[in-house]
C-alpha cells in the first residue's frame, strides 16, 4: 500500500513538552514561550484556583447540594495553558468540563454550579465572556465553533488578511469519534476557517479507553483533513500555552485551522455519578500522578526562586476564599420559580405557550391553602 | 402584480430579504452556481458572492451546526435541505442545539435561523425525495414551523421567517414550485403566524397546508356542484397552530376534516383533531376526520397517486363526516 | 418468585436472550466492563465476551449504522443509547434506513435491531438526560415502539422484542429502574403488543406507559379515597397501539385521560385523543385529556417535579373530564 | 507546526495507473496484474455492455421511461475494475449509481430500471446477489458494510484470522463530507474490520466540485484514521482491478480496511434531471474524454492483437442485444398494484396497517364502475 502505514507515526508520537514532570524547562525546535516571574506565578495560581473549585465542587455534589459534577482533575494545565493564550476577542465553545478555562473567561464558578445543581440550562450571558455555553452533546459545538470562526471570516479580515479574533472548540477523545466532530474538520479546512480544535485526550470517554475510538494518536487525524495536527503534553502548562498560542495566532492570521491534541489524564472519575474501580486499575493512576501538572509548576518556581513561602500562602489562602464563596454561592442559588420553565422557549411567544402558562398559574394557584 | 412561479416567488423574496439585510447568508448544498437543484436560489450566488451564498460540503448537519455557530456571531443563516428525506442527519442539531438554545440561554442567545425544506410528494421521484417530516419539527418545542403554499405567500413568508428572531423550519410544497399565480409584491403581507381562510363555506372546515391547499380546494368546487360548502383553510403556521381561526370555523360548521401527505399516525392531523375536540367539544357533530399519507413508508412513486391525499379522498371523508 | 429491581430484571431478560440465541449482541457506550451507565449490561461482557457485548466508538449513528449491517449478516443487535436526548444523532439510520429495509426490499431483507432507551425524567439530571422522545418514533413507519413499566414487562418484553423480527425501539423509564417488584421468571409473559388493565375501574380510563404508569395507579388510589374510580391501562405497546384494550375501556368509562412525560404538542397523547374520537365519538361524555409535559424544552431539573405530570395533575384532568 | 503540512503530500499524488490513456501497459512498484487474453476481453465486454446499459436507461429516461436516471458514464472502468476484483462471498454496498458493479454481481440491469421507473425501490433480493440495494441517503451504507464486516468476524475467521469474505463499500467524493462516512472510518479502524472503502472521486457532487469537500487528495483521508489509503487511475480498469484486488485480499487476510480513492469524471450529468452547463465547461469534458476508459482497452487489445474485428463486432452484438433486452423488459415491467404499498412495511403485520389497507381496499372498490 502507498500510503497510511500507521506504525510509523505512532513509533514518534512528537510531544511537545517545554515543562518535564519534575519542573525543569525543556526546549522543543518549533515552540518557545518566554514569561515573567509574574506571569509564571499567575498561571501557579490558576491551576491552584481551578482545582480549588472543582474540589468544592466536587464536595458540594457530595453534600447533595449538585445534582452532578464533572471534574477536571488532572486537566488543569490543559485548560489553563489553552485559556491564558486566548486573546480577549477570541470566542470559546466549551464542552461540560471545561471550568478551568470558564476561569479564564472570568466566568463565575457559580454559574457552573447552577448548571450542576439544576437551577439553570447554563445562565451566563456567552457574548459578555466570549465563552459559550457549556455543551452537553458530544461534540455539537465543534460545528458551532467553526460556523462562527466563519461568520469572524464573513466579517472581513483585515489588509493582511488577518481577523481580530479566532475560535476555540474544546472536546475530548471520545467526542473524536462523533459525526459532528469530523464534519466540522471538513468545514474548517475547506473554509479554511480560524478555528482551533483542542481535544483534551484524557485517555477516557467514560469506560472506555482512547483505543475504543482510535488506532493512531488522536492529532494525527487532522492529517485526513489537510491542516495541522500537534499534540502537547497535556499536564505542561508552558507547553499547551505555546502550542494553543501558536495556532490561535495561525488561525488569527488567516492561515487556517490547527488541531491541539493535549494529551493528559482524567484523574477523577468521569462524573460524580461514574465509578472507576469497575472499569480501570487504581496503579494506572500512579503513573499519571507523577505528572500532576500543578506540581511541576510548584517545583519550577520554587527552584528557581520565583515563589516562596509566603507567595505560596497567599495563594492558598486565596483559594480558602475562592472555595468560601463557591460553597456559600452554591447553597444560595436560588431555586426557579416553576412558571419560569415557560420563559426563553421563544423570542417571540405563542399563544399555545402562553395559555399553557396560564392554565398552569391557575392550577398551581388553586393549591395556595388548599390540600 | 406580475405573475410568478412559488419557485421565482421565493427566489424573489430571498432576494429582498438579502438586500435589506446584509447578515443574511444563504447556505445548502448546489446554493451557489446551480441556484439549487430547485432553482430557488438562482442567481443569488452571482449577485451577492461566495461569502452570502455558500455551496456548503455535503453533510447537512454540518450545515446546520454551523449555521448556528455563523448566528451565534450575529449573522442570519437560511439553510437549504436538498429535499425532506435528507433533513435527518441535522435532525440533532435542530432538536438538540437549534430548538434549545435561546431557552438554555435563558434569551442570552438568539438563533434566527430559517431552514428551508422542499417537502412532500406527487414528483414522481425515488425514495426519500417525497416526505413530509413536518410532525417531527412540531413535537419539538423551540421551533416553529410554517409551510406556503403559493407564490404570495411564498415571497412575502420567506422574508417574515426571516426577519425572525427565532430559529424557524420552512416547508415548500415541491410539488407547487411550477405553479403561477398574480403576485403584488407592494402589497400589505397577512401576519407570518395566521391560518387563513381561502374559501369560506359552511358545511364543513378542511384544513390543509402546503401541497395540500389546492387539493382541498378543488375538492371544495367538486363538494359545491354537489351542493356541499366546504371552508378550506390554509393553517400557514404549523407550530404553533392558528386555533382561534381554527375554532371559529369549526365552531360555525361543526365538522372538519385535516388533510396532510404526512403520515396519520402521530402527525399534525392527530394534534388538530385532540384540540380541536377538546376546545370545541360541545359543538362537534362528527369526529375530527383524517385525510393523510397511510402509515407506511413512502412507497414507489408508480402508486404514490393512492398513497397521497387526492380530491376523492377529501370528498369521501367529508361524505362520512356528514353523515355522522 | 424472587425480587427484581427493573434494572436487574433487564439485566437477566438479556442474559436470557444471549444464551438463548448466540446471534444476540449488544452494542453501545460503556456496555462493556462498566455494564452500562445504569448497569443494565452488567456482567455481560464478563461472561459473552468482547465480541457479543461491544463497547463501541462514542458516535450514535456509528451504532446504529454499524447494528444494521450486523443485522444484515444475520445477527440480532441490542443498540444502547445511554441516555434519551443522544438518540437523535442516530435518526437519520433508525428514520431513514433502520424503518425502511425491510419495505425498500420488499421484504427479502429484515433488520431484527432493538434500540433500547432509557428514557424520561425525575432524576434530577442536566440537559438531554430527561427526554421522552417516543412520538418521532411512533411517528415514524417500519418502526415498533414499545415501553416497559416494571419488572415483570422489563423482563419478559426485552426478549420479546429481541425475538420480534422487526426493528423496535425499546424504552425504558429510568427513573424507575430501581423499583423492585416480584418477577416468576417461569411466567408465561402477555403478548409484546397488548396493553394490560393494570387497575380496572369505571368512571375514568386512564393511559399511560412507562414512568407514568405508577403516577397513574397513585392517582387512582387517591381517586378512589375521593370514591372515583379510575381505570388504569398500561398502554405497553406505542406502535402500533393496542386500540382494541383501549376502547373497550373507554367504552365502558366514557372518558379518558392520557398521561406522558414529553410535550403534547403532535405527541402520542394526541394520536390517541384523535383515534378515541373518531372511533368512540358518540360514546364519549368529555374529550379525551392530555396531562403531559409542556411545549417547552425539559426544563432544568430544579423545576421538573412542577414540568412532569405527576398525581395532582392526573387528578386535575380527571376532575375536568368528570366535569364535562 | 510538527505535522502535516498538506503540500508535501499534495505535490507527489501518487495515482496507481496500469494501463496508460493512450493504451500503453505501465509498471507501478507496489501493483501489478496479469490477465489471460480471455480475461482481458472480458474486461472490454463488461465495459461495453455496461456503458450500453446506462445509455438504453438515459434514453428510456428521456423517453419518459424512468423518472430520473443517475449515468455511469465514465466511471465504467472504476465499477468494471472493482466489481471484477471481488470474490463470490465478497459484499457490496453500493450508492445509486454503481450500475457497473451491479453488473458484475449479475443483478439483472431491468431491477435497477424497476427503482429509477418507480415500481419498486429496489426489488433484488440482496442475499442473492451479495449485492446490498441502492442506498440514496449520501453515506448511510458506508455504516452498514462496516457492520456487516463486523458480522463476518463474528464469525470468526479461518485458523491463520482470515475471514472467507470481505465488504465493499462504494461513495461519492461528496459523500466524504458526511459524519456517517467519517464515523464508518473510525468504526473500521477500531475494529479491524475486513472492508474496503471504495470512493468514486469523479470530481463532482451535483455541482459542487471536489474543493469544496476536501483540500487534500481525498485517498489521504485515510491517515486521519490509520488506516491506507490508495489513489487509482479510476478510468484504468486495470488499475482498479488490481488495486481493489489487493485490498480486498489485505481485508480477507485479516488486515482491516483500506480507502480506495478511484480518481476519475462524471462526464455526463448528475441525473437526467441535472445541467451540468449551469455550473460548468464543456471544455473541461475534453480533457477527460481522451482519458476514457473504453478506448484505452480497446486500443490496447487491438495493438496487441487480443482482439480483431470479429471480436468487437461480436460485443457490439451482444450490446444490442442487451439493449433491447434493457428497452423491452423496461416498457414491460408492470405497475405495481395500489394495496400492494401496505406490504412489507413489517414482518410481523399490525391491526393498524390491516385495518388501513382494508379501508382503502373499500375505497377503491367503491370506485369500481362508479363515478
Ligand atoms: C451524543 C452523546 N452521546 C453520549 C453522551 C454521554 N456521554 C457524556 S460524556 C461521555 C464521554 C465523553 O468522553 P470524551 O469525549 O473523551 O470527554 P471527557 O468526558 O473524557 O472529557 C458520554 C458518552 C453524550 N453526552 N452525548
Ligand atoms: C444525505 C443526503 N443529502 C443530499 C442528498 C442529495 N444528493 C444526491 S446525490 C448528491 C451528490 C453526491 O455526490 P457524490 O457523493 O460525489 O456522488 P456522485 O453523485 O458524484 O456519484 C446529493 C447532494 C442525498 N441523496 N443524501
Ligand atoms: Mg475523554
Ligand atoms: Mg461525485
Amino acid at each position: 500500500m502507498s500510503d497510511g502505514d500507521p506504525s510509523v507515526a505512532e513509533a514518534h508520537p512528537e510531544l511537545v513538552q517545554l515543562l518535564s514532570p519534575e519542573g525543569e524547562r525543556v526546549a522543543h525546535p518549533h515552540y518557545s514561550i518566554d514569561l515573567t516571574p509574574d506571569e509564571f506565578r499567575a498561571l501557579y495560581r490558576d491551576l491552584v484556583l481551578v482545582r480549588r473549585i472543582d474540589i468544592e465542587a466536587t464536595a458540594l455534589q457530595r453534600q447533595g447540594e449538585l445534582g452532578i459534577w464533572a471534574s477536571l482533575l488532572g486537566q488543569e494545565a490543559a485548560q489553563v495553558g489553552s485559556g491564558r493564550a486566548l486573546a480577549p476577542d477570541d470566542f470559546v465553545f466549551p464542552t461540560y468540563r471545561e471550568h478551568g478555562v470558564a476561569w479564564c473567561r472570568d466566568v463565575d464558578p457559580l454559574w457552573l454550579l447552577g448548571l450542576f445543581r439544576g437551577v439553570n440550562l447554563g445562565g451566563w450571558d456567552p457574548n459578555a465572556h466570549n465563552f459559550n455555553l457549556y455543551t452537553i452533546v458530544i461534540g455539537s459545538q465543534t460545528l458551532h465553533a467553526t460556523g462562527y470562526a466563519m461568520g469572524i471570516q464573513r466579517e472581513g479580515g483585515g489588509p493582511d488578511g488577518s481577523y481580530p479574533g479566532a475560535v476555540i472548540a474544546y472536546f475530548g477523545d471520545g467526542a473524536s469519534s462523533q459525526g459532528d466532530v469530523n464534519e466540522s474538520f471538513v468545514w474548517a479546512s475547506v473554509f479554511n476557517a480560524p478555528v482551533v480544535f483542542f481535544c483534551q485526550n484524557n485517555q477516557w470517554a467514560i469506560s472506555e479507553p482512547i483505543e475504543k475510538q482510535s488506532r493512531i494518536p488522536l492529532y494525527q487525524r487532522a492529517r485526513g483533513f489537510g491542516f495541522p495536527g500537534v499534540r502537547v503534553d497535556g499536564n505542561d502548562v508552558l507547553a499547551c500555552l505555546a502550542v494553543t498560542r501558536a495556532a490561535l495566532a495561525r488561525a488569527r492570521e488567516g492561515s487556517g485551522p490547527t488541531l491541539v491534541e493535549a494529551y493528559t489524564y482524567r484523574m477523577g472519575a468521569h462524573t460524580t455519578s461514574d465509578d472507576p474501580t469497575r472499569y480501570r486499575l487504581a496503579s494506572d493512576l500512579e503513573s499519571w500522578k507523577l505528572k500532576d501538572p500543578i506540581e511541576r509548576v510548584k517545583a519550577y518556581l520554587v527552584r528557581n526562586g520565583l515563589a516562596d513561602a509566603d507567595f505560596l500562602d497567599a495563594v492558598q489562602a486565596e483559594a480558602d476564599e475562592l472555595a468560601a464563596h463557591v460553597r456559600e454561592g452554591c447553597r444560595a442559588l436560588p431555586d426557579p420559580e416553576p412558571l419560569s420553565m415557560f420563559d426563553d422557549v421563544y423570542v417571540e411567544g405563542t399563544p399555545h405557550l402562553d395559555r399553557q402558562r396560564e392554565e398552569f398559574a391557575t392550577y398551581l394557584a388553586s393549591f395556595e391553602g388548599a390540600r | 402584480m406580475a405573475t410568478y412561479t412559488l419557485a421565482k416567488a421565493l427566489n424573489e423574496g430571498l432576494r429582498r430579504a438579502m438586500e435589506r439585510d446584509p447578515k443574511v447568508v444563504i447556505m445548502g448544498e448546489d446554493v451557489g452556481k446551480l441556484g439549487g437543484v430547485f432553482r430557488i436560489t438562482d442567481g443569488l450566488q452571482k449577485d451577492f458572492g461566495e461569502d452570502r451564498v455558500i455551496d456548503t460540503p455535503l453533510a447537512e448537519s454540518g450545515i446546520v451546526g454551523t449555521a448556528i455557530g455563523l448566528a451565534m456571531r450575529g449573522f442570519r443563516p437560511v439553510c437549504e435541505i436538498q429535499f425532506d428525506g435528507f433533513v435527518y442527519p441535522a435532525f440533532d442539531q435542530i432538536v438538540s442545539q437549534l430548538a434549545k438554545v435561546h431557552y438554555r440561554s435563558a434569551g442570552a442567545v438568539r438563533l434566527p435561523v430559517v431552514i428551508r425544506i422542499p417537502f412532500g410528494g406527487g414528483i414522481g421521484a425515488v425514495e426519500h425525495h417525497s416526505e413530509s417530516p413536518e410532525a417531527y419539527f412540531a413535537h419539538t418545542a423551540g421551533l416553529k414551523v410554517v409551510a406556503c403554499s403559493n407564490a404570495t405567500d411564498g415571497y412575502f413568508m420567506i422574508q417574515q421567517v426571516i426577519a425572525s428572531d427565532d430559529p424557524v423550519i420552512f416547508f415548500e410544497p415541491k410539488r407547487r414550485y411550477w405553479e403561477k399565480a398574480e403576485l403584488d409584491t407592494t402589497a400589505t403581507p397577512d401576519p407570518l403566524w395566521q391560518a387563513r381562510v381561502v374559501r369560506p363555506g359552511t358545511d364543513v372546515t378542511v384544513l390543509a397546508y402546503g401541497p395540500m391547499v389546492k387539493t382541498a380546494l378543488e375538492a371544495a368546487s367538486a363538494a359545491a356542484a354537489d351542493g356541499v360548502s366546504l371552508e378550506v383553510i390554509d393553517l400557514r403556521a404549523l407550530s404553533p397552530l392558528d386555533m382561534a381561526a381554527v375554532l371559529e370555523s369549526v365552531n360555525r360548521t361543526r365538522r372538519c376534516v385535516v388533510v396532510h401527505e404526512a403520515p396519520a399516525n402521530v402527525g399534525l392531523g392527530a394534534e388538530l383533531a385532540a384540540r380541536i375536540t377538546e376546545q370545541a367539544f360541545y359543538t362537534l357533530e362528527a369526529p375530527v376526520l383524517r385525510v393523510t399519507g397511510f402509515d407506511t413508508p413512502y412507497p414507489a412513486s408508480r402508486v404514490e397517486e393512492d398513497y397521497l391525499p387526492d380530491l376523492d379522498r377529501v370528498l369521501d371523508a367529508v361524505d362520512r363526516s356528514l353523515a355522522f
